[in-house]
């Protein structure tokens, strides 16, 4: 590999330090704080402190930032974890390159969401719960990403399962919400078994060669003991956990339902985050997908097909939250994209300024919705414009971003991933096209819902309309905050940064069209928009009708759930059902008790020995104290 | 054949001088009860019912055995009679033969032969004779069993009881005496004795092993059926208790096993904590004074005062058990079972633990 | 001198008339007592072979049996005393407590 | 131990054992007992057993068979009825009981033809002496484990009988 001297490097620059253990360790006092003080120390307390211990961890991921030495990693080791034989498995947590950078992410879009937070949720009762929930998911993804070995990764990983679990359902009473707080969780369990799968298939073929370890330098030091064709059948294992934590085809049918728990969560879990934790396992196991062409082609492949598939499916959704929450699936797909194409840089570059823009989207659309009285429906709101200016020119420049207008940071990454796509030794132009193709689609959603929530006329009731305010200020700032990032994200030297992981950055060589394709075509699906829903909406509906079949197909996403609920979900219930009724009450029952009934038919003939006669019991003494005797004379 | 002629000799003199000293006692008792009765006593017998004058001792040795010899032997119906005509001798015969195991004298040199006065030299003596007890029980048990009766009954069942809770007793305050002296033969127990505690106190057992003496007369007392401890024979419960359905010469055997026992105890303590036959300062060679002031004596003359002074501590504790008698009220049987095991075993346990101590403390 | 078969004959036949007492009488307490018989029995085989081996072994053993027996003496004629209590009977055949 | 002698005492003791399972009343079983236990006493005595001689006395025959006495009489026994008994039980028992013996006199006759003869006696064999020490060394555990069952069946059976 090109940049095998740059990690052999890296290795050789480890410095310990001990203060990486407070960066997860402020936010599970938060949990702590919230579990044990929230509920009676009230809502300031809880409004100050949980928003505050993660301002911590962003502090101390700061200072190891800056500490971070030139083309090395920081190691806090804190005590030996599991001692099993030959196995030594360290409680340790690294910070490298990427780390740093997810840390920072973490913490703070994860700070600005918790102070969101305070203003969109102060009305619930609940608000400790919600915060130790919060406090917990941060914490777990902190540990994900600083984990120094896999099976640390896997306990953030399962941590930030429980907590999307958890929080996905949190207002439980209501049986969708929780219902989708399970699906979330059962989907993400198909992920994570084939997660556990590569992992020990991993563990397995190293040890074959003697290597019992699961840290990720001692792994990429060993890393030629794992054959191509077993790397292969690992990385396709692992990538279906990514695929269920990142929600890729064919997994990804969580997402959406996702929706369900409040929206400072399917900002920070549901678009930040969490559902980075797929894009960021694979980067970080880069060697060993290097070794592997086919799952990487598998991984672009899935990643471009899912990148089109869920923008169609955004196009005619009228839930401001499940646009974004197509929107987001999309944008992952890019990022499995650039992966699978070698361009690791790209991948998690467009990881950062997602994390940015689609943050402050979701934040937007919950200030909206907030504003609107919990109304989602775009098709119900219009002419927001003017009353709430600053989430709507937030929500313009996330927009702008996302869509690729040059000059803001979605531009930057979106544009290198296609250039990469179509000029790395992995790519082809039918991954370029596709991609493009979905720029333009995504372009298109977002300005068509940037357009149908903000101009026009209003079309709620007018009881709603009388409430429509702009967010409060703890609302608005974090907003104003992401604007800016999501504005100046694309200038971070990060491909820079990352040189030491993922060798050094050059720029593809391709030809203008090619590298000025797909601005062009978001412009255009800007522009689109602008005609279809702005200058003469009668289009929108007209197109809607004539193509009333494709709507409709796109409009209940492509009958996949029902589809799944046919294929899959009903015959394990099926089965269920019959393992239930038949094999475990007849056939398991019927053994169990058969023996019983036959050992009381047996016992029924034997207890006429036993007729309670001391003497009978004496006789049978005599005989056998005779057959032994008898068997010694004979 | 000497050997044997000598055992024959000894074994009938103290099987007649026991039965005579059992005859003697029932005299002592029915005197001495009058005495501390304030009462005169027996004096109705007369010789051949005419002389006016009254014999005193010769009448009641002799009138008492006439009268209840000649009565006539009744066995009751329904009764067991083989068991009921064995009971007396099976409490007889081990009353009996327990004595010969008791040394009454040093060795008798006559000419060149030494003759130890004891009947049967026997190395495990105090086995012998707690073997002997434990067999008494069943002349009084089946008694009280045959007679088909349930006075006696009663007192066989208590008789039983009893005797096997104090045996317990018993043995343990004979095994603090054994192992202080470190051997089971009687006559060398009795030798042991012999010394001088600081030249003045007699090496007796009693200064050795006081509370095993305490234990031993009262354990001793209530084997021998005697008031405090008589319940089996109790009169105001059980008339007479095992013998009550016996009449005549059998109920004459039961009475003589009753003082014959108590003259074994006697014989017991005598031996087991007063020196047996040893009389202080007097050696087998002569008496030693302390001071070094040395009489030489004859043998004879030596063993025949060593004999006088057995036989004098002997009558002096059977004389004790018969003012015992007539002091002491009787037990109830609950007060009875519970001193034995609850205070008497306990004791004569602690007593064991302690002798052991002392002999860990002065052998160390 | 009676040969060391003799006295384990007689030990056996002792044993075996131990046995027959267990086995035909009703009284408990009689099989009990035979159940004594049984013991002696075995005892006088020990002291008979500790004599003919010239070791004081067998003989040891025989104190344990006593003390054993001893013990057992008092807890069986205790239940004994108890079970006649309750049930007005001490017959074997009368006893049939422990059956289904 | 002459054969005179052994036959002196192992006929009364086979009669008496007799007596003990055959005579109906428990009176006689028991006195019957105590005297086989008697003879055994002598056996022991001929076979260089003294001291065990005098403990089968005093613990047998002075107490254990005191005790069972005390019991037959403190629940009066009469004779044994005979009529319930199973026949059947009675028969394979008499049938057992006569191979079980031709099976144990067979066996020790058999032994008897390797028979040798018996050993020299030690010093002091079967005194109390000989007897202590080695009940106080070798067989010191058991024989302080015998203590605490001693102790255990007393204490059991002052339970059982209070009850």
């Amino acid at each position: 590999m090109e940049h095998a001297h740059a990690t052999a490097q890296a290795l050789s620059l480890s410095l310990s330090v001990s203060y990486l253990r407070y960066i997860p360790l402020f936010p599970l006092l938060g949990v702590l704080f919230n579990i044990f003080l929230g509920h009676r120390l009230g809502r300031k307390a809880v409004n100050i402190v949980s928003p505050g211990m993660v301002f911590l961890s962003f502090l101390v991921s700061l200072h190891a930032f800056w500490n971070l030495p030139e083309g090395g990693r920081l190691v806090d080791t804190m005590w030996l974890w599991i001692s099993s034989g030959t196995l030594h498995v360290d409680f340790a947590l690294q910070v490298d390159q990427l780390s740093a950078m997810m840390i920072l992410v973490v913490t703070g879009v994860g700070f600005l969401i918790h102070v969101y937070s305070t203003g969109y949720m102060a009305h619930d009762h609940d608000v400790a719960r919600y915060f130790a929930y919060l406090n917990l998911f941060t914490a777990s993804m902190l540990l994900l990403v600083l984990g120094e070995n896999l099976l640390l990764l896997f306990v953030g990983w399962e941590g930030v399962g429980l907590c999307s679990y958890l929080l996905i359902g949190f207002w439980y009473t209501d049986d969708e919400k929780a219902s989708a707080g399970k699906k979330a969780f059962i989907v993400n369990r198909v992920g994570d078994a084939g997660f556990l799968l590569g992992l020990f298939l991993l563990f397995w073929t190293l040890g074959e060669s003697n290597v019992w370890t699961l840290s990720f330098s001692t792994i990429q030091q060993h890393i030629a003991a794992v054959p191509a064709e077993v790397a292969t059948v690992i990385c396709l294992l692992l990538f279906v956990g990514a695929a269920g934590k990142s929600a890729q085809i064919p997994l990804y049918v969580w997402l959406p339902d996702a929706m369900a728990g409040p929206t400072p969560v399917s900002a920070l879990i549901h678009a930040a985050t969490m559902v980075t934790a797929g894009i960021y396992m694979i980067a970080r196991l880069n060697f060993l997908y290097a070794l592997s062409p086919t799952a990487l082609s598998v991984v672009a492949t899935v990643g471009a097909a899912t990148a089109f598939f869920a923008a169609t499916i955004g196009l005619v959704q009228t839930d401001i939250k499940k646009v974004l929450a197509y929107s987001t699936v999309s944008q992952l797909g890019y990022m499995f994209l650039a992966l699978g194409v070698g361009a690791y840089t790209a991948g998690v570059f467009h990881l950062m300024t997602h994390a940015f823009f689609k943050a402050l989207l979701f934040l937007g659309a919950g200030s909206v919705i907030h504003g609107m009285s919990d109304e989602q429906d775009i098709t119900k709101m219009g002419g927001l414009k003017s009353k709430m200016p600053v989430t709507f020119w937030t929500f313009f420049i996330a927009c702008l971003a996302i869509a690729g207008v040059p000059g803001l940071s979605g531009f930057f990454s979106k544009d290198l991933i296609l250039e990469e796509a179509y000029a790395s030794p992995l790519g082809s132009p039918m991954l370029w096209l596709v991609g493009t193709i979905g720029a333009g689609m995504t372009a298109f959603y977002m300005f068509r819902l940037l357009f149908v929530t903000f101009f026009g006329e209003n079309r709620a009731s007018h009881e709603v309309q009388h409430h429509i305010h702009e967010s409060p200020a703890s609302m608005t700032v974090p907003l104003a905050i992401l604007a800016v990032l999501s504005i100046v994200g694309g200038y971070f030297p990060l491909l820079h940064f990352l040189s030491p992981l993922f060798g050094e950055h050059h720029e593809p060589h391709v030809a203008p069209l090619i590298k000025y394709l797909p601005t062009v075509v978001g412009l255009g699906g800007i522009a689109l928009a602008y005609v279809m829903y702005v200058l003469n909406p009668a289009i929108a509906d007209n197109m809607a009708r004539g193509l009333s079949a494709f709507h409709k197909l796109l409009f209940n996403k492509y009958y996949i759930d029902e589809i799944y609920d046919a294929v899959i979900v009903r015959p394990i219930v099926g089965m269920s059902n019959w393992l239930w009724k038949v094999w475990d009450a007849i056939v398991i029952d019927g053994t169990v008790n058969g023996a019983a009934h036959t050992m009381e038919a047996n016992g029924s003939l034997l207890r006429l020995w036993q007729n309670g006669n001391v003497q009978n019991y004496a006789l049978s003494f005599l005989i056998g104290a005779m057959a032994i005797l008898g068997y010694y004379l004979w | 054949m000497i050997d044997i002629a000598i055992s024959a000799i000894l074994t009938v003199f103290i099987l007649a001088n026991i039965m005579n000293l059992g005859g003697l006692l029932l005299w002592v008792e029915r005197k001495g009860s009058a005495i501390l009765q304030d009462r005169i006593g027996a004096n109705r017998a007369a010789l051949l019912g005419k002389l006016p004058i009254n014999i005193g001792i010769i009448n009641t040795l002799v009138a008492d055995p006439i009268k209840l010899f000649t009565k006539e032997d009744f066995v009751p119906p329904n009764a067991d009679k083989f068991l009921h005509w064995m009971a007396p001798i099976l409490a007889m015969v081990p009353a009996l033969i327990a004595f010969i195991a008791i040394p009454f004298g040093d060795i008798l040199v006559i000419g060149e032969r030494e003759i130890n006065l004891q009947a049967a030299n026997l190395n495990v003596g105090i086995l012998y004779i707690l073997g002997m007890v434990s067999l008494g029980v069943y002349g009084v048990v089946l008694a009280g069993w045959a007679s088909n009766s349930r006075w006696a009954l009663l007192g066989g069942i208590r008789a039983s009881a009893q005797m096997i809770s104090y045996e317990i007793a018993l043995g343990l305050a004979l095994i603090g005496v054994v192992m202080t002296f470190g051997t089971l033969d009687l006559q060398e127990i009795a030798r042991a004795q012999g010394h001088m505690i600081g030249g003045v106190l007699p090496g007796w057992g009693i200064f050795y092993q006081p509370v095993a003496f305490f234990i031993f007369l009262t354990a001793g007392i209530a084997e021998s059926k005697r008031i405090p401890f008589d319940l089996p024979e109790a009169e105001a419960e059980l008339i007479s208790g095992y013998f009550t359905e016996y009449s005549g010469a059998k109920q004459a055997t039961f009475m003589l096993v009753d003082f014959l026992e108590s003259i074994i105890v006697a014989g017991l303590i005598t031996t087991l904590f007063f020196g047996g036959w040893q009389v202080p300062f007097l050696m087998r060679d002569g008496l030693h004074l302390p001071g070094d002031i040395f009489y030489p004596l004859p043998s004879l003359l030596v063993t025949l005062v060593q004999h006088g002074a057995f036989v004098t501590k002997l009558a002096f504790f059977c004389w004790l058990q018969i003012m015992i008698r007539w002091t002491l009220p009787r037990f109830r049987y609950d007060q009875l079972i519970n001193l034995g095991w609850k205070i008497l075993l306990p004791i004569a346990l602690a007593n064991v633990l302690v002798t052991g101590l002392m002999i860990l403390i002065f052998q160390a | 001198m009676a040969p060391i078969s003799y006295h384990l004959i007689l030990s056996g036949i002792l044993f075996t008339i131990g046995v027959m007492g267990v086995l035909l009488r009703r009284n408990t307490i009689i099989i009990f007592m035979a159940i004594e018989l049984m013991l002696n029995a075995v005892n006088l085989s020990f002291v008979a072979l500790a004599r003919h081996l010239g070791s004081m072994d067998g003989q040891l053993i025989v104190l344990f049996v006593m003390a054993v027996a001893a013990a057992e003496a008092a807890v069986g004629l205790a239940i004994i005393l108890m079970v006649f209590r309750n049930k007005e009977t001490i017959n074997a055949d009368e006893l049939k407590l422990m059956r289904w | 131990m002459d054969l005179l002698t052994f036959f002196m005492l192992a006929v009364p003791l086979v009669l008496f054992a007799a007596v003990v399972i055959l005579h109906p009343s428990p009176v006689y079983s028991a006195m019957s007992l105590v005297v086989v236990m008697s003879f055994l006493a002598l056996y022991f005595f001929f076979l260089d057993a003294h001291m065990l001689g005098w403990f089968q006395i005093i613990v047998y025959a002075g107490s254990i068979m005191v005790l069972f006495l005390f019991v037959i009489m403190l629940l009066n026994l009469q004779n044994d009825p005979q009529e319930h008994q199973q026949p059947s039980l009675r028969t394979a028992s008499r049938i057992g009981g006569a191979v079980l013996i031709a099976e144990l006199v067979f066996l020790f006759s058999r032994s008897s033809s390797s028979e040798k003869a018996a050993a020299e006696l030690p010093e002091g064999f079967g005194t109390v002496v000989a007897l202590s020490e080695k009940l106080f060394t070798d067989f010191l555990i058991p024989f302080e484990i015998t203590s605490i069952l001693l102790l255990i069946a007393a204490v059991g059976a002052v339970v059982l009988a209070k009850r």
